[in-house]
């Protein structure tokens, strides 16, 4: 597509687009402009308001102020159908499938093709879900049903779902968060293919490598504000971030070597059928441990079973030089262990409890006497580590959902520091999250391991592992595939091992 | 063609290997326990008592099971949208009444025109229902229940002592529960067809698709733009239409109809619903299976007559009999999940 | 783009130095826009204006009222009569709050204190000790309680549709039990007992158990890690087990709980009536929802509180003993109970769209306007102008 | 009071005397009560009917008719706790449970209110008389003579009553139980089964119905409960049972009337309902009066009615049943 008769007409224009919920105004200037035929970028830190904006676009939440046009014509979505219906596709940040429902359905849901009589054919639906799949070259079965698909499964089928629209313009907010590179990689061809046929596509992102190497154009957004419009070409990554940030941000994995101790936790020989076998490995005092592998390789999976959430069929786990009973988390709390999952909003936050509350709750126990919760205790414990953590909250007393997930991932954090642990796991600590707030993330574990804590810490993203890891661990199928020393990571070794080959290194 | 896909076709049986075979997807079926238990039960029955399947027998059993198997359908419908409807009971005994009143006070008034009205008296109930769960966004099991509530004392309150009875009304209505087609009493032709209409349109119409992925995800749905009240509105309006559909036939088979008509029966249909395999938080399930639920819990009262069982274990034998059926479910859906696991891993 | 410092933005202030821990010296301040909206309500205004107050008010309001209306209402006689009539509902309402918080239902109460019953009875006529007889209908409940337990904490089955199956299977099994007798003959000091008063203030001895039973639930609720515990498990099972909460276990005891307290309602039921019989208690169930729902308690689990339900049970029992003494027929009762169930929750909802319409209403007035196209369509200028 | 009336003109023979002379003096301060197991069920309308209209003759100057909804053993505690409190001078019952009701009655009693048991007695320590509609062996042989004589005297019978614990019910079977074993006349009847339809229409249908398929020998049965003979009667009326298998027991006309027109049922049986209101009214008048004190040997006047004595164990009978067919049932009004 070229834009010979001069610039063409934006697909979508928002402007001056003002949202807030109750105290909290999370878009006060958002503006967006999106030609036909160009990828876009919105960056920005967490809680920037960027998902705002998008939900903006998708119908589903009405401005409060601004202006919304689509093709040159005012347009105020009452729903998201009007967004639709307007040639809008979006792919939300948290994923949004049926668990009921086949992939195929979840697909075509709303839109399923017909067959005889007006009724829906399932034939035709199932064969146009293995297409869209050969498309993005991936093998889903379409008749299965969407209930227990790894994250990374569900994003591709939301992507699938989104591009199966032939939408005018395509959102995607966080697409690749849950992403491995060969399917980033794949999503990036399908993306450059929908902007040759004059799409426009909206794309949100904390990776920058990701909005350089697809965008056309990028804006900044900060504290629910536009700040800039930049042609990719003409910016540097420097450039953004210190728009993004209002300043300039030191260097991003401060990992600092500290002095290493005893061995906490010693795992032999953990097996679960199907899942993982034979998981040997060490964590000591001071270590960072990265657990480093595909996504769907298991690591989660054996972090949960270390920590009691699930049941393993052989295999031990030895904590401080004691067996840690299997499946039973408060016996691993007890002993000193924490643990951060990946999934803030289901596993790590009860959304709808205050942040207070869900800061205290690892601390029950300690909170009480004679079996009696002291609630000054509690609220006092609640707001130190609120604080210590910074914490943006005007009141402890909100529910912790109206947090940005920048911001709940401290909370998270929070409620594990609060009990003083011996050894944290942190499960793709920064997925989700801003530059900014990541590399205090970064600081803060490197912190904890100066203070003797041992962390396992398991990432989907090379520079953040090679930047914290004192040791990496490869996974691979369910397996350690390498066990690799600080020197001996690099990007080239741990796709090795976590790709194809099965040599041990050790 | 808006849906079709931009590949040309031909690559998809590349993995036609995945799919599960016919006779897996059969054993699958949520409806296959409730189904089995049903045959194995009439066929014990049977055996004891040969009466059991005699032209009376089999009628009574059909008679029986009419109106619960509406109530159940309906009550698939609100269930697999992840609410519920506990005013089914006072729904059914208002519009019982209504219909004697109509009967007692026009006479001559046509059958079907009483049709109509105990219908339309039936969807507004369930509109009120319908209106409060989805515009005050309000759980429906507090709603209904309040409705329940309700709707009974209204129900009390015209009705007060005044009972009509089968006499009341013309023969020709109380003869639709006494008429049989191939064996098959009328009321129950009346309700194999809404049995048979409200499958198809969940299995095979795009709005009847929405209301498992609004049963399997409610907050999906709405991000995904799935007119979730809308739909919502329209499964306790249809409800409460198949409600009053039941309380119609229930004046035309039963003798008396008054305040207390119908009184208790919702929980009945609710375990109708879970025995059939609808999934009591929404999202699967199918009205054949919940029919079938209906027709099991009905048939084991009569047979534990016929067999002559002692009549106060009958009430502890549908106990057992609800728990069985979960119980089934939670087995058949762990071991899928299971496989599901290790075939997975395998393919990774 | 220029930056405004806008009148309802501000930084958070940095945390004062002396506070700031070794590990988040150098934290970097990511500020987010936070508005100077005041700050959630301070603990003595939530309290004061929460939903249980609302309830406690509610019910003060008619006890007042049915005080200067009702002639003869405010008497001890009342107080006793009326106690007498909740007790079964106040104390199955106990353990129900605790199961509903966490997200589950127990729909078999009432065929448990039926079973109780029928037990009670069969026990007794058969001649054992009556303190024996107690004992094992008491542990029947337990029983019964830990059934429940067993399939819904660690089988996993959905409480809704277990509890459906126990509702029958209980009551079939006080039938098998006790048939169609009944049996009267308890002991008259003990059924004498149940129906005596406290001196002359009316309030039935049996109160003292059932403060008792109120209290350590209140206790348990409110107080203790476990508690906290249940709020947690009611808004999100996967998150209280990544804390440590040991969720099957916490559910299996609430049935157990369940269990043996709708025991104790069979037991009060069968000795208040002096009458054993299968279909004691019949039906009590949603009452005791009702109840518990009008108390405050989210069907959903995570919210609710003992005070607020306490407040609910006694609502419905003082509404109903004043409808009783004017002589107003159930009918009204029935429908009042479903008007006010269906108003406790609708009420907040309307409640908080109002807030929202307001909040919005503000937000149009303060919100600076983008210059140019910012204030176009959706800002009305009436609404600017009321200032 | 137009049942009343419909019902004195059937009771030939019965009516001893008609001096009107209404209670004791007249002190217009004295209430009444009314306690029906049940509200909204039309016997108990026609029972509620004498009632209001006896109390208003005897020279009650308030008049009251309070009750569940729901019949059950412990639902009418409540009402009579709060009639107590009101100080309601009589209080007239129908006890679903004879217990249950005991201690909120010997309440009552403590607070000065005389009880009158209706229709289903409580024990009698916890009341003055109990106004009975007939002897209950009377009732009890009158149905099985009706069965005996619509099944040709021979055969499998079974009896459809309504809640197990229902003491008039459980009384009337004892007593047909003892005449089937006793009476050689009945020696070929054999009463194969009892159920129980608990006063619910849709319960007793379908127990009905239990009845023909568990029993295909079944020649009769008798349902001495309104509710469970007119379900019975339904059920029979469309079913290939119709004709063949015969039905008798305690029904109201009104209810029974197109059952005795299409021949599904040729005969059963009744008292007046309002009469024993009526007389139950009177009866708490000369008790509250001080006039009688409930002893055998009491004797009251009953209105139009005219004297009734107070029999052992304090109870009242108000007159034998009235048996209703093809022939007479068109008479009757109720
Ligand atoms: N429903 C809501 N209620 C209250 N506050 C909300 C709500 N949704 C978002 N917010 C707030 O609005 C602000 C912007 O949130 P938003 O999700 O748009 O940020 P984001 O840029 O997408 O951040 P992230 O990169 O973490 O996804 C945040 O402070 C957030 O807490
Ligand atoms: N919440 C969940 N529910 C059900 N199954 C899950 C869940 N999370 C993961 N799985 C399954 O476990 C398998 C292993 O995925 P897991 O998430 O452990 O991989 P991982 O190596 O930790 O990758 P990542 O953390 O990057 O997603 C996947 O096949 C997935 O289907
Ligand atoms: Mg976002
Ligand atoms: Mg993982």
């Amino acid at each position: 597509m070229t834009a010979d008769d001069g610039p063409p007409e934006p697909r979508l224009t928002l402007s001056g687009a003002v949202k807030a919920f109750g105290p909290v105004v999370a878009l006060a200037d958002g503006n967006i402009e999106i030609l036909p035929g160009e990828i876009h970028a919105l960056v920005g830190e967490n809680g920037a308001g960027k998902s705002t904006l998008v939900k903006i676009l998708a119908g589903l939440y009405r401005l409060d102020a601004g202006e919304f046009q689509v093709d040159g014509q005012p347009v105020s979505f009452r729903t998201v159908a009007d967004s639709k219906a307007a040639g809008i596709s979006v792919i939300y940040q948290e994923p949004t499938l049926f668990p009921d429902l086949t992939v195929a359905e979840n697909i075509f849901i709303g839109r399923q093709p017909k067959g005889r009589l007006g009724l829906i054919s399932r034939a035709a639906m199932r064969t146009a879900a293995r297409d869209l799949f050969d498309q993005l070259g991936v093998r889903i079965d379409p008749n299965r049903v969407a209930e227990g698909l790894s994250i990374a499964d569900q994003q591709i089928i939301e992507i699938a779902k989104a591009i199966s629209l032939d939408a005018k313009v395509l959102v995607m907010d966080e697409p690749t968060a849950a992403l491995s590179g060969v399917e980033v990689e794949r999503l990036f061809q399908v993306a450059r293919n929908l902007r040759t046929q004059g799409a426009g596509i909206l794309f949100i992102s904390h990776r920058f490598d990701e909005v350089f190497a697809l965008c056309d154009r990028i804006t900044v957004m900060r504290d629910g504000r536009y700040i800039a419009t930049h042609v990719t070409s003409m910016v540097t990554v420097d450039a953004i971030v210190h728009e993004m940030v209002g300043r300039d941000v030191g260097a991003l994995f401060p990992k600092e070597v500290a002095p290493v101790g005893d061995t906490v936790l010693s795992v032999q020989g953990l097996g679960r059928a199907g899942v993982f076998a034979d998981v040997t490995f060490e964590v000591k005092a001071g270590e960072v441990v990265a657990l480093a592998g595909l996504v769907g390789a298991g690591r989660t999976e054996v972090a949960r079973a270390v920590f009691g959430i699930d049941p393993y069929d052989r295999g031990t786990v030895e904590f401080a030089g004691t067996l840690l009973k299997p499946h039973s988390p408060k016996a691993a709390i007890d002993a000193g262990m924490g643990f951060v999952p990946e999934d803030r909003r289901k596993q790590g936050l009860v959304m709808d409890l205050s942040v207070g509350r869900n800061t205290a709750l690892t601390l029950r126990d300690r909170v009480a006497r004679f079996g009696i919760i002291n609630g000054r205790a509690e609220r006092a414990a609640a707001a130190e580590w609120g604080r210590r953590l910074q914490v943006k909250t005007t009141s402890q007393e909100y529910a912790v959902s109206t947090l940005s997930g920048g911001n709940q991932q401290k909370v998270v954090l929070a409620k594990w520091l609060a009990t003083d642990p011996k050894f944290l796991i942190v499960d793709e600590p920064t997925r989700g999250i801003d530059v900014g707030t990541k590399s205090e993330v970064h600081r803060l574990i490197s912190d904890l391991a100066n203070r003797g804590i041992a962390i396992l810490m398991i990432s989907s993203e090379l520079p953040e592992v090679l930047g914290m890891a004192d040791r990496v661990l490869v996974m691979h199928e369910g397996r350690i595939t390498a066990e690799l020393s600080r020197a001996e990571a690099t990007p080239e070794s741990i796709m090795h091992a976590a790709t194809a080959s099965l040599e041990r290194t050790q | 063609m808006t849906t079709a896909p931009t590949r040309p076709p031909g690559k998809a049986e590349r993995i036609a290997s995945a799919a599960p075979s016919r006779l897996g997807a059969f054993l699958r079926l949520r409806e296959l326990p409730v189904t089995v238990a049903l045959i194995a039960l009439v066929i014990i029955t049977t055996v004891v008592n040969p009466l059991f399947l005699s032209p009376q027998g089999v009628k009574d059993l059909l008679l029986n099971a009419t109106i619960v198997i509406i109530l159940a359908v309906g009550q698939a419908l609100v269930i697999i949208t992840r609410n519920v409807d506990l005013s089914v009971g006072s729904i059914l005994g208002l519009v019982a009444f209504g219909t004697g009143t109509l009967f007692a006070t026009v006479p001559g008034i046509p059958i079907v025109v009483v049709f109509l009205a105990g219908m339309l008296l039936g969807a507004l109930l369930g509109a009120i229902n319908g209106l409060l769960v989805t515009v005050a966004k309000v759980p429906a099991l507090v709603i209904t229940l309040g409705t329940l509530y309700i709707y009974r004392g209204l129900n009390n309150a015209w009705a007060g002592g005044t009972q009509y009875f089968a006499g009341d009304r013309p023969d020709a209505f109380g003869s639709l529960s006494v008429d049989t087609v191939l064996g098959f009493p009328l009321i129950t032709l009346i309700a194999v067809v809404v049995v048979v209409i409200v499958a198809v349109y969940l299995a095979g119409t795009r709005p009847g698709r929405d209301l498992y992925a609004i049963g399997s995800d409610p907050d999906a749905a709405k991000l995904f733009g799935i007119p979730v009240s809308r739909r919502v509105f329209l499964a306790f309006l249809t409800n409460g239409v198949l409600a009053g559909l039941a309380g119609v036939l229930y004046a035309s088979r039963f003798n008396s109809v008054g305040a207390t008509t119908g009184s208790g029966l919702e929980l009945a249909v609710v375990a109708a619903a879970v025995v059939g395999g609808v999934a009591i938080f929404g999202g699967s399930g199918s009205v054949v299976g919940a029919a079938m639920g209906a027709l099991l819990l009905t048939t084991i009262t009569s047979a534990l007559t016929a067999l002559r069982v002692d009549k106060f274990w009958q009430e502890a034998i549908v106990g057992v009999l609800i728990l069985s059926a979960i119980i089934i479910d939670r087995i058949a859906s762990v071991r899928s999940a299971r496989k599901l696991r290790i075939s997975e891993a395998r393919n990774v | 783009m220029s930056e405004p410092s806008s009148p309802i933005t501000r930084s958070s202030p940095l945390p004062p130095a002396d506070k700031i821990s070794s590990l988040d010296t150098r934290l970097i301040d990511t500020t987010k826009t936070l508005t100077t909206e005041p700050k959630g309500r301070t603990g003595a205004a939530r309290i004061l204006l929460g939903r249980d107050a609302i309830m406690i008010y509610l019910l003060l309001a008619f006890v007042l009222y049915a005080s200067i209306a009702i002639p003869r209402f405010a008497s001890p006689v009342t107080v006793g009569f009326l106690l007498l009539d909740v007790i079964p509902v106040l104390l199955i309402a106990m353990p129900m709050t605790l199961v509903i918080i966490t997200g589950e239902i127990d729909l078999s109460v009432a065929s448990i204190a039926g079973l109780t019953s029928a037990l009670m009875g069969v026990l007794w006529a058969s001649g054992l000790d009556i303190g024996l007889v107690l004992a094992i209908s008491l542990f029947a409940g337990v029983v019964a309680g830990a059934f429940n337990g067993f399939l819904i904490a660690v089988v996993g089955l959905p409480s809704l549709a277990v509890t459906i199956g126990t509702l029958a299977l209980y009551r079939g099994l006080a039938l098998v039990v006790i048939g169609d007798n009944a049996v009267a003959n308890f002991p008259p000091g003990l059924t004498a007992f149940f129906t005596s008063k406290i001196g002359g203030t009316g309030i039935p001895t049996v109160m003292i158990g059932v403060v008792a039973v109120a209290l350590f639930f209140g206790v348990l609720l409110h107080l203790t890690p476990f508690g906290r515990g249940l709020y947690a498990i009611g808004f999100s099972k996967e998150a209280a087990t990544f804390v440590g909460i040991r969720v099957a276990r916490a559910k299996f005891w609430l049935y157990v709980g369940t269990g043996s307290v709708s025991a104790l309602a069979g037991i009060y039921w069968t000795l208040r009536y002096s009458s054993a019989r299968s279909d004691n208690a019949s039906g009590l169930e949603l009452t005791v929802i009702a109840a518990v729902l009008l108390g405050g308690v989210s069907i959903f689990g995570g919210k609710g509180s003992i005070p607020g339900v306490i407040a609910g049970v006694l609502l419905i029992g003082t509404i109903n003993f004043s409808l009783r003494l004017e002589r107003i027929s159930d009918v009204v009762l029935i429908i009042v109970t479903g008007s006010l169930l269906i108003a406790s929750v609708v009420a907040p909802s309307v409640f908080e769209a109002l807030q929202r319409w307001r909040h919005g209403r503000r937000m149009h007035k303060t919100l600076p306007q983008v210059p140019a196209s910012g204030a176009t369509s959706a800002t009305a200028p009436g609404v600017q102008e009321r200032k | 009071a137009v049942a009343l009336l419909a019902g004195c003109a059937s009771d030939t023979g019965t009516n001893t005397g008609t001096d009107s002379g209404a209670g004791g003096g007249t002190d217009g301060d004295l209430s009444i009560t009314f306690i029906p197991k049940q509200l909204n069920n039309p016997y108990t309308d026609v029972v509620l009917g004498g009632g209001e209209a006896g109390a208003e003759e005897a020279g009650f100057a308030a008049t009251e008719v309070v009750g569940p909804l729901e019949a059950s053993a412990s639902s009418q505690v409540s009402f009579i706790n709060a009639e107590t409190q009101a100080g309601t001078s009589v209080i007239v019952i129908a006890a679903n449970d004879p217990d249950a009701v005991g201690p909120a009655l010997e309440e009552a009693r403590a607070a000065g209110a005389k009880i009158v048991a209706f229709d289903s007695d409580t024990n009698p320590k916890y009341r003055d008389v109990f106004i009975s509609q007939v002897v209950a062996k009377d009732v009890a042989l009158i149905q099985v003579e009706l069965i005996a004589e619509q099944i040709g005297g021979s055969g499998e019978i079974a009896i459809l009553s309504a809640t197990a614990n229902a003491t008039n019910q459980n009384e009337w079977i004892k007593f047909m139980e003892e005449e089937l074993a006793a009476n050689p006349a009945y020696k070929d009847i054999t009463l194969v089964a009892k159920v129980y339809g608990d006063d619910d229409d849709t319960k007793s249908f379908q127990e009905a119905q239990g009845l023909m398929q568990a029993y295909p020998n079944l020649k009769g049965i008798i349902s001495p409960t309104t509710v469970g003979i007119a379900a019975t009667a339904r059920y029979l009326s469309t079913s290939e049972y119709k004709g063949k298998v015969a039905l008798t027991g305690l029904g109201l006309p009104n209810e029974m009337r197109p059952f005795v027109k299409d021949e599904t049922v040729t005969a059963f049986a009744l008292w007046d309902p309002a009469q024993l209101g009526y007389v139950a009214a009177f009866a708490g008048k000369a008790l509250a009066d001080g006039d009688m004190t409930g002893a055998e040997g009491d004797t009251f006047e009953a209105g139009e009615l005219g004297e009734r004595e107070v029999g052992a164990d304090g109870i009242v009978i108000v007159g034998p049943p009235t048996v209703f067919d093809a022939a007479n049932i068109d008479e009757y009004d109720f």
